[in-house]
């Protein structure tokens, strides 16, 4: 055993560390089980639920880009009901803390599936997506603009008591502005950042490569962008933040604790190497060791400008 | 399902662009059936980024052999390779071909690539069943019969063997497999598996067909890889995990 | 010769060809000019240029990130008069549009620096970029700001009758928003897109990589990015685009022209390789060959969705 | 100034770390001379994306040669090549080192992979010139002494040679130069190159530098390799275009 201090703690969420599970590249968790052991994670972040099942958008939903790849899924997912009755009984054998996000297209939907899965004790957090360009009655009118997402906070902390975190849209030109809102409406922590609006088209059909034409714009090549984000928001408001964003090793993730992040995300490298989460926590013990930290929560937002 | 770092012990152009890769992994070789595919990252830079998934083409002893074409980064990066240099492989993935069947005749109906998984499956079979192969292209070069049985060819442009598709060129030598109890093993383009849909269930033949389209994780989670399925509307099945092979009564192509 | 009519029209700029030069990246063609033949590009644009010289920023500039680079050059540049006496004479000899980049903090600068420029014929436009992120009292201010952009563009086109291009920032939620004002304050084109906000970090210094933190994030990362902006400007509004954003090839440029793109602008490939802008001009008449297009001009928004 | 794609002919580890890649490339080879460097793109993918700067370490006929270790994604990729695999070379680039000024002894100063331009210089000068040459590192690892003439070496460590940095070391020597009209050509770390600019300045020593810093373009069109100047401030010099090479007056490290 070590004596780095890895735990991290957002709001009232104690996690045992801070690497979690990016919501839409894990599912529910059953299949990266086979490749890691959930137990030894941060925390598990669910496949945007919605109140009713969706069944997501047609193929072709995923197209690979300079270092980075395009989704449009379209919010593919079981729905809160089937979720509670047929997954969480697996998630309920693993000792990791679970955050379900939940997706929708009005904030009476929002607050009903918070509310339907608010009892579940296994549920430890919750993460609003207010930020899936994907969905067209939903998704970006919420995500880039102020008074949505403050009112999307609002009435779903009315709701639960349970660590309320925000995912907000990169599509924006001051992020800081959002977190400030999810703040002042009673808001625990933001995640930053979801995908970013891209798309891509095959030039000799002239047709788009993803069928929904655009796409959100995942894995190292936004990297950049995302430290900037979350960087722009620990400079100007006092609120835990989550890193996301092109994530592919130990260092991307020290890089995100540096500039702000109480705790970050993995996304896309999860299809590239599922086991990867667990080999960067022994990475980022190492480094901690190296540079003589007992606790990773010194590092967030430790940047020397 | 594993992550494996296996070298490549060699690289072997059998026709023209069209290349064999015999690779050492013991383990995959153990597990993998016919039908099932491995998703390989080819790099360990990002670029490219995602994995590519390739068929299992055959398996020899401790050694698994892929057929590929060039036919962009990833492809060409993996034709690249010299001997010992090691490929990143994640598998074996999918579901495979269903053996399990009642049949005593397998007709295999591959066009272009589509001839990939099918070296594998004749081996497995072929001490126990009849086997015939009908296999496409749109010209000669296209033709892939690497280790197959029993070949009957067809091009588009009439270069090599039957002048029209290989379905077409199935169909007219259905009646050749009347006393049969025959099962389709199909693989190639996607308006290729339609037609071999039509005919089979024309016909109420049995037929499973290896499918194809983009993939990231290759094993469930990221929901890349959706595919209509026939009977129950309200999800889609998802390629990668509840096929690439799937019985045409199941899915919509 | 071939019978291929590569030429393109933007407002009243009549270009040979749709391949042009990025702002900021070939300096004013003197070094450039060592590996193609200016004659045969379609148009080159000059680093932005301010009233007086600028130094820029201190070291360091630049740093690659996956699959692009940041940069903050902080707009280094030699100002109007000495662009005017030095620079100008070096490309009077050569037979390629000039268009003049112009960068200010101010409006007052934006319209002072394009009166100096509007006499010298050898200017053919300009290229207002109110995006340059990298620049404190300028820049930001005005790229995400509809009041702005509409302001800059008003005044500009009082001082100039040449065709007046608005470079556009691509760190906003709705570009087109900022397009639809170019297009009803007198502005004859957009540019789309200038670098996307970024950063990165040393994390055994814990110090930023760049000198000035927060960068502009160029390369093939931002491609779909870029092309999104694009297609979403070229859906809404009817004015010419000239894209920009990652293109690495032939195919990308094809790409930019199918989602609505007038011209296309190369940026960071002229770093890694200055003869590409060439190399493109014969695959893209080939392309077009075998694509039976007769004019490149047809491709523009010619995609099917 | 050109691009050529050239064959790697061979890639020795001349000692532990150290990486010697002689590259088949007769026009580059005619033009560059010692303190030049070449921008080189070591794949043709995005990754790495841009050019990596090196300096020309020797010539030798139509070969030139290279002296690196593996720092990170791009001079890995470098190392890896195999025989006759291609590099892409954009260059000669920068100004070089000076060498019609007056002096009749040259002194090397060298601190890490700072060696790497000197074999090239001191194949050139050694019919002509007196050579002497201090190469220092943090550790016996760290000295490159390769192809260098009358060397003298210094360690952090103490673990080779003089204990103490190599300006030190120069500095200790420099009274056994007196009679001589010394031109001190020094490259390394910033660290040492300030500290070699002192002792040179102070004891008005004619002496250029090899500078190093973070490049995109490598030929003057991207402005991303500013170094301040000493006298006009109002612009500053590109390493690039202006240098690498700088006498040491001319230049705030
Ligand atoms: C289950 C399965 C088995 C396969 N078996 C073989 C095989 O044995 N031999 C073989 O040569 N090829 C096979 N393929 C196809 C192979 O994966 C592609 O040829 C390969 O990905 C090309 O990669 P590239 O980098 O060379 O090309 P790129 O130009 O980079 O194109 C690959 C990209 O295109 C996308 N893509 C891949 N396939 C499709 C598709 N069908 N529709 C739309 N987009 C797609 C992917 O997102 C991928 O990122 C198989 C594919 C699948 C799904
Ligand atoms: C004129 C010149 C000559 C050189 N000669 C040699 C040589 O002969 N042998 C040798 O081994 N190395 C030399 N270098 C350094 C060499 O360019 C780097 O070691 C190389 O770029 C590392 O690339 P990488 O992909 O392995 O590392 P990466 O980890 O990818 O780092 C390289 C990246 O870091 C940045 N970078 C490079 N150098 C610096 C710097 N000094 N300060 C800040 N950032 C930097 C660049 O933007 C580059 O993208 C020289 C550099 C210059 C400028
Ligand atoms: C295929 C895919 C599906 C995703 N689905 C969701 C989702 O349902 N809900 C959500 O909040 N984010 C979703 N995301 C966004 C990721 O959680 C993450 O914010 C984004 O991918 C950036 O991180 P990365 O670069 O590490 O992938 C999805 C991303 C991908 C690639
Ligand atoms: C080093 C560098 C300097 C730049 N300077 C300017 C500038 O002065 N003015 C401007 O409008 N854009 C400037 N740009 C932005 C480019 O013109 C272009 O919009 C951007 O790089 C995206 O294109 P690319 O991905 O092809 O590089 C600069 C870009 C780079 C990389
Ligand atoms: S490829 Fe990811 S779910 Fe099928
Ligand atoms: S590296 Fe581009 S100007 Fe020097």
């Amino acid at each position: 055993m070590s004596n780095i201090d890895l735990s991290v703690t957002i709001a009232s969420l104690k996690l045992r560390n801070p690497i979690m599970l990016a919501s839409g590249t894990v599912g529910y968790g059953n299949e990266i089980a086979e490749f890691i052991d959930l137990n030894k994670i941060g925390a598990i972040v669910t496949k945007s639920l919605s109140l009713k099942p969706r069944k997501g958008n047609a193929p072709q939903r995923i197209t690979e880009t300079p270092a980075g790849m395009l989704n449009a899924i379209g919010l593919a997912n079981v729905g809160v009901e089937v979720f509670l009755k047929e997954k969480i009984p697996f998630l309920k054998k693993y000792d990791v803390p679970l955050i379900c996000n939940i997706a929708a297209s009005s904030v009476e939907e929002y607050v009903e599936c918070t509310r339907m899965l608010n009892e579940e004790e296994t549920i430890k957090a919750f993460e609003i997506n207010v930020s899936c360009p994907n969905v067209k009655d939903g998704g970006l009118q919420f995500g880039n603009n102020l008074t949505a997402v403050g009112k999307v906070t609002e009435k779903v902390r009315a709701v639960t008591n349970k660590p309320l975190i925000i995912k907000l849209s990169p599509n924006v030109s001051y992020i800081h502005e959002f977190a400030q809102v999810v703040k002042d409406s009673g808001g625990d922590a933001v995640s930053a950042i979801n995908t970013l609006v891209g798309t891509a088209f095959n030039i000799f059909t002239r047709r788009p490569k993803i069928q929904n034409v655009f796409a959100g714009l995942s894995g190292p090549a936004i990297k950049p962008i995302a430290l900037a984000k979350v960087l722009e928001i620990h400079q100007k408001v006092d609120i835990p933040i989550i890193g996301i964003g092109g994530i592919m090793n130990w260092k991307d993730v020290v890089e995100f604790i540096i500039v702000g992040a109480s705790a970050v995300q993995i996304g896309t490298l999860n299809f590239i190497d599922p086991t990867a989460p667990i080999k960067i926590l022994k990475d980022l013990e190492n480094y901690c060791k190296q540079m003589k930290i007992n606790s990773v929560s010194e590092l967030t937002g430790s940047y020397i400008i | 399902m594993l992550i494996v770092n296996s070298p490549v012990k060699e690289i072997k152009e059998i026709q023209k662009d069209i290349f064999l890769q015999k690779i050492y992994s013991p383990v995959i070789a153990k597990q993998i059936k016919p039908g099932q595919f491995l998703n390989i990252r080819v790099s360990e830079t990002v670029s490219p980024l995602l994995r590519r998934p390739f068929s299992i083409c055959d398996v020899d002893g401790d050694y698994i052999f892929l057929m590929f074409n060039i036919f962009g980064e990833g492809t060409k990066i993996l034709s690249h390779k010299h001997i010992d240099d090691t490929v990143d492989i994640l598998g074996p993935l999918g579901n495979g071909f269903n053996l399990t069947n009642d049949f005593d005749t397998a007709i295999i109906v591959a066009g272009g690539l589509g001839s990939a998984p099918f070296p594998f499956l004749t081996r497995l079979l072929k001490d126990k069943f009849d086997i015939y192969s009908f296999v496409g292209g749109r010209s000669k070069n296209d033709v892939i019969t690497y280790n197959l049985l029993n070949v009957q060819t067809a091009t588009d442009d009439g270069s090599l063997g039957f002048n029209g598709n290989v379905v077409q060129l199935f169909e007219k030598n259905l009646p050749s497999f009347k006393s049969k109890k025959i099962k389709v093993f199909g693989c190639g383009p996607n308006a290729m598996l339609r037609a071999l849909k039509e005919v089979c269930i024309a016909h109420n033949i049995n037929c499973e067909v290896s499918t194809e389209c983009a993939m990231a994780c290759g094993f469930g989670i990221c929901q890349g890889c959706p595919i209509e399925a026939t009977e129950q509307s309200d999800k889609y099945l998802l390629v990668c995990k509840d096929g690439p092979v799937f019985n045409v009564k199941d899915v919509i192509i």
